[in-house]
């Protein structure tokens, strides 16, 4: 048995930096996130425009002095604007913000997010997650919005205990009927294989699997039954030149290895 | 805050006229200013996460033995956790808490939220943002779409309306009207006209929301300097009752264009608690918090090696 | 008979910088109210902070060269802070000014104030005004407003066409009923006398008459009945000093001629 | 607008969906940019009275003879004179119109008001900067206790509402989303990256309230150089669809420590509309925006000297 050639969170990085498109803008979380839209920008996406929730406009991030937060200088590296933390995510609320690109969290049937709290008294919870932080603003507001997490069946719950940004809600309008007149959750991309959301109930599908990972995989992974896509495509491998720009960014590893 | 509700735009108006909006003398010292702190104060510190956190000012605070305060950040990072360890924090109001991603959920928080010691009230961060500016706007509530449709509507009380003009679902957020706001700012005039460089964050708003309104400055500038840059100016000296000189006043957090954060030192932090949980806190309290008498002889707790290595880092960043 | 020893806009001056106390912030228009202003910083006043609506705080006003306009680098010079001006009004209405300190218009006997149009059509007037500007949020707003205005009975009507700025409306506590929590038009000071607004019915009140004008002079010049102070008192003449720094700071005559 | 209502924050956001949110090449001529403002558009003219007037496109507009336009001004000045006379204009939305205190009541004005043939709607200058803040941050209305009272209540059809946090009534502006913003700067880099000196005005606002903004700027300078001094941006590239090199470009209204507006020129023009009314506006247009072919040609009817002299005058001011 060979050596895998590139690790969880370096295909997680590629698989979410081909999702991104030239010409847009992208409200990015710090760590894989944020590597994978980098990647985006040094590859196929060079107008892509960076927005991070600490109030950055298009920073140019340093190889090898990857940020921590949001809210340091090495994300603000270069960059073109510092607008005020509000003022950020208006400019998502107004509709200037064309992809939410986050990190990983506990993620149920309809793509709601939790990362508050697991139990049933909010108050007195079994174990408290540190909060939406801007999770809940950019899933409600961007365009479109894609969660990037490594595919683990302690994060795909059924249903979240608590619905700290909202995917579809219980499915089919009711997300829209809550009053989120724009945006959605448009993609899941985990270590398994690319999601999506049938049209109608708004429940998780797959669309593709990456390579070598089989459907069985996935609904092991998995606490609830998958839809299939009516064709289940499978990915391209992580080319070389992917992983030789990802690396090149994140020489130390930081959120690579 | 007296029995006031945080978004009774009225109470805090009357609040704010009964004070003299003075252009005179406002320089003082980090502990005059922190006296201004009353037990049971709601207090709302500036800066974000690691970034410009008042944090000479929460060490006083902490050093006065404050009680019953409620602090508000959008962000909560290490001040947070002191709080919380001192007991000086019957609540929080925040849209996040721990360290940063590097160092995983805060142990510290995870104690004192799941006892139900330390109630912590979330908001999104937009959301809480807007309770800011809502105050600062002086009107009780702002219109939004974030939050809608999330269990988060439930926790602090957000309400919806159905809009007047178009007939489509709101959240109506309420404003958050502090009794204190801490700020750590770069320059500062002895009237109290304050410029911030970098990244804004949420000071501007937070002043104006406050009642009282406390400032630490890294560098005191002569009036004439504020008035050759009047377009730097984010928070005009009547807004503000005091303001202290405290170079590195944010450190080990970061100050844009002058210092990094120091994350070595949030590194050996955070080993300690997860060696001896929370008395590792309480050992750091007497070490960097009770233990210096002032803020200068908190900084030499560090030395003049370790800060102009946190200086440099920073000045290539913005360079 | 001798020359009178001051302009008429010279006494508006001299008895509107009389009102202003020190340590206060005052949101002043241009024109006479901006030097009453700057003869209080100048006599008695000196921690006084000036505020302009076109988003300019603590000015220095210099001689010779006042501005014609709040939008303009006269207005701005050697100021402290430049915000927007939605924030400089926001600030009023947040609580942050104490005194709005403005000039003349139509005034009504319950101080509410018409500087949009005369005629019954306000989409077809018979004389179309400016408009508000920034007059009606400062009545509205402040903590305390004082009118400055020149005392002509074509401006002091019984009723204006249209309330532009809120006074009173029509009298009792109809101003609060209307929403209006705070503030209220304290004071009226023009080339006749100072006037406030009795505390029940809210109808304009002489309080002090100039030197040499008599009630008569007053009841000539005003479209109403006026009511009068339990004690009409005598406001005492232009000082010299007063004179002296008030023509130092409009050498021109600009506003004072 | 086609036919949505002014504050439909739903159709303003679709618009900006299908919109490019690009970073990349933004640099036109002034005339390539007009070319974006269509017949029936709804206007916004950034800068206030004659400060920082975007006058290069607007002239650049009249010579392409735009109709049917709505003019969105906080105050107006000789801007919206021209537009009326030349017929450019259906309506304007203001909270004042006229030159300045010295000038009096624009005669302009009340010819084209008092005899109905373009329709004034006041609002407050403080309720119009809150319906481009809304707008700006996307949603219908933003709550306020200015114009509570007043007849300006009912020219534009404000609504109050009855607070669900505190019982008080409250006035609500509906937002205003722009068709088109027009923008005059300091410096922008060839993507649209814009920043200000001085009183920076509702510029920041309406360029968020827009669909499209176009925008002139004294100066092009280098992306870098706007790297260097992020925290001066105040409006972002890719909100930009044009930006064009136009130095002078408010002339002759005035840019903050650039060049004080021409005063002098403000007094020929309106003694010649005291000598034969709107006919001398009529002239003015014919000989300062008919007739230049460009903006370039334009500053030569004024010359050299007399540019440099209102330069030193802002220069005095500013230093």
């Amino acid at each position: 048995m060979t050596a895998p050639r590139y690790t969880p969170a370096e295909l997680l990085a590629v698989m979410g930096s081909r999702q991104l498109r030239d010409d847009t803008t992208v409200f990015a979380g710090v760590g894989v996130p944020l590597l994978a839209a980098v990647l985006a920008q040094h590859r196929h996406a060079p107008r892509l425009t960076l927005v991070i929730e600490g109030g950055i406009i298009a920073p140019r991030i340093e190889p090898g002095r990857l940020p921590i937060s949001t809210n340091e200088m090495r994300a603000a590296r270069h960059a073109t604007m510092l607008p005020g933390i509000t003022d950020t995510f208006l400019l998502a609320q107004r509709g200037f913000l064309d992809c939410g690109f986050i990190g990983g969290a506990q993620i149920d049937r309809h793509g709601n997010l939790n990362t508050s709290a697991i139990g049933r008294d909010y108050w007195k919870p079994t174990v408290r997650l540190p909060g939406s932080g801007g999770a809940n603003d950019i899933v409600s507001l961007c365009k479109e919005v894609i969660v990037l997490t490594l595919h683990e069946r302690r994060r795909f719950v059924e249903t979240v205990d608590f619905v700290t940004s909202p995917g579809y809600l219980a499915g089919g309008d009711s997300r829209q009927q809550a009053g989120l007149l724009f945006g959605r959750v448009s993609r899941v991309v985990t270590t398994l294989g690319l999601f999506s959301f049938d049209p109608d109930d708004k429940r998780l599908r797959l669309d593709a699997l990456h390579p070598g990972v089989t459907r069985d995989a996935v609904a092991a992974e998995t606490g609830f039954e998958v839809l299939m896509a009516e064709r289940v495509e499978a990915t391209e491998p992580p080319a070389e030149d992917e992983l030789s720009l990802l690396r090149a960014i994140d020489p130390e590893r930081r959120f690579l290895a | 805050m007296a029995g006031a509700a945080p978004w009774d735009f009225r109470e805090a108006r009357r609040r704010l006229e009964t004070k003299p909006k003075s252009s005179g003398e406002k320089l003082s010292s980090v502990e005059d200013a922190a006296l201004r702190v009353r037990d049971g104060d709601t207090v709302a510190a500036g800066g974000c996460l690691f970034s410009r956190t008042p944090m000479a000012l929460v060490r006083e605070i902490l050093r006065q033995r404050r009680r019953r305060l409620t602090l508000v950040r959008n962000l909560m990072c290490t001040e947070g956790e002191l709080m919380m360890v001192a007991g000086a924090v019957e609540k929080v109001v925040t849209a996040w808490m721990s360290i940063g991603l590097p160092w995983g959920v805060s142990k510290i928080m995870r104690e004192h939220v799941e006892s139900g010691r330390v109630p912590l009230e979330e908001w999104s961060h937009l959301a809480l943002g807007l309770r800011f500016h809502a105050a600062a706007m002086g009107v009780p509530f702002l219109p939004t779409l974030t939050m809608l449709g999330s269990d988060l509507m439930g926790v602090g009380g957000t309400q919806t309306l159905r809009c007047p003009y178009t007939g489509e679902t709101l959240a109506l957020v309420p404003a958050l009207f502090p009794d204190v706001a801490l700020l750590h700012v770069h320059r500062a005039d002895r009237f109290g006209n304050c410029q911030i460089d970098g990244y804004p964050h949420m000071d501007a708003d937070i002043a104006r929301a406050a009642s009282t309104v406390l400032v630490t400055a890294e560098e005191i500038i002569p009036e004439a300097e504020v008035r050759r840059h009047p377009d730097r100016t984010a928070i005009p000296g009547f807004m503000v009752d005091a303001v202290a000189h405290a170079p590195f006043g944010s450190f080990p957090h970061e100050c844009y264009g002058l210092y990094e954060a120091d994350f070595d030192h949030f590194g050996e932090y955070v080993a300690a608690i997860d060696a001896s949980g929370s008395r590792a806190v309480g050992d750091y309290l007497d070490r960097f918090v009770y233990g210096p008498a002032t803020h200068a002889e908190y900084l030499e707790r560090f030395g003049r090696e370790r800060l102009a290595r946190q200086a440099g880092r920073a000045r290539e960043l913005v360079g």
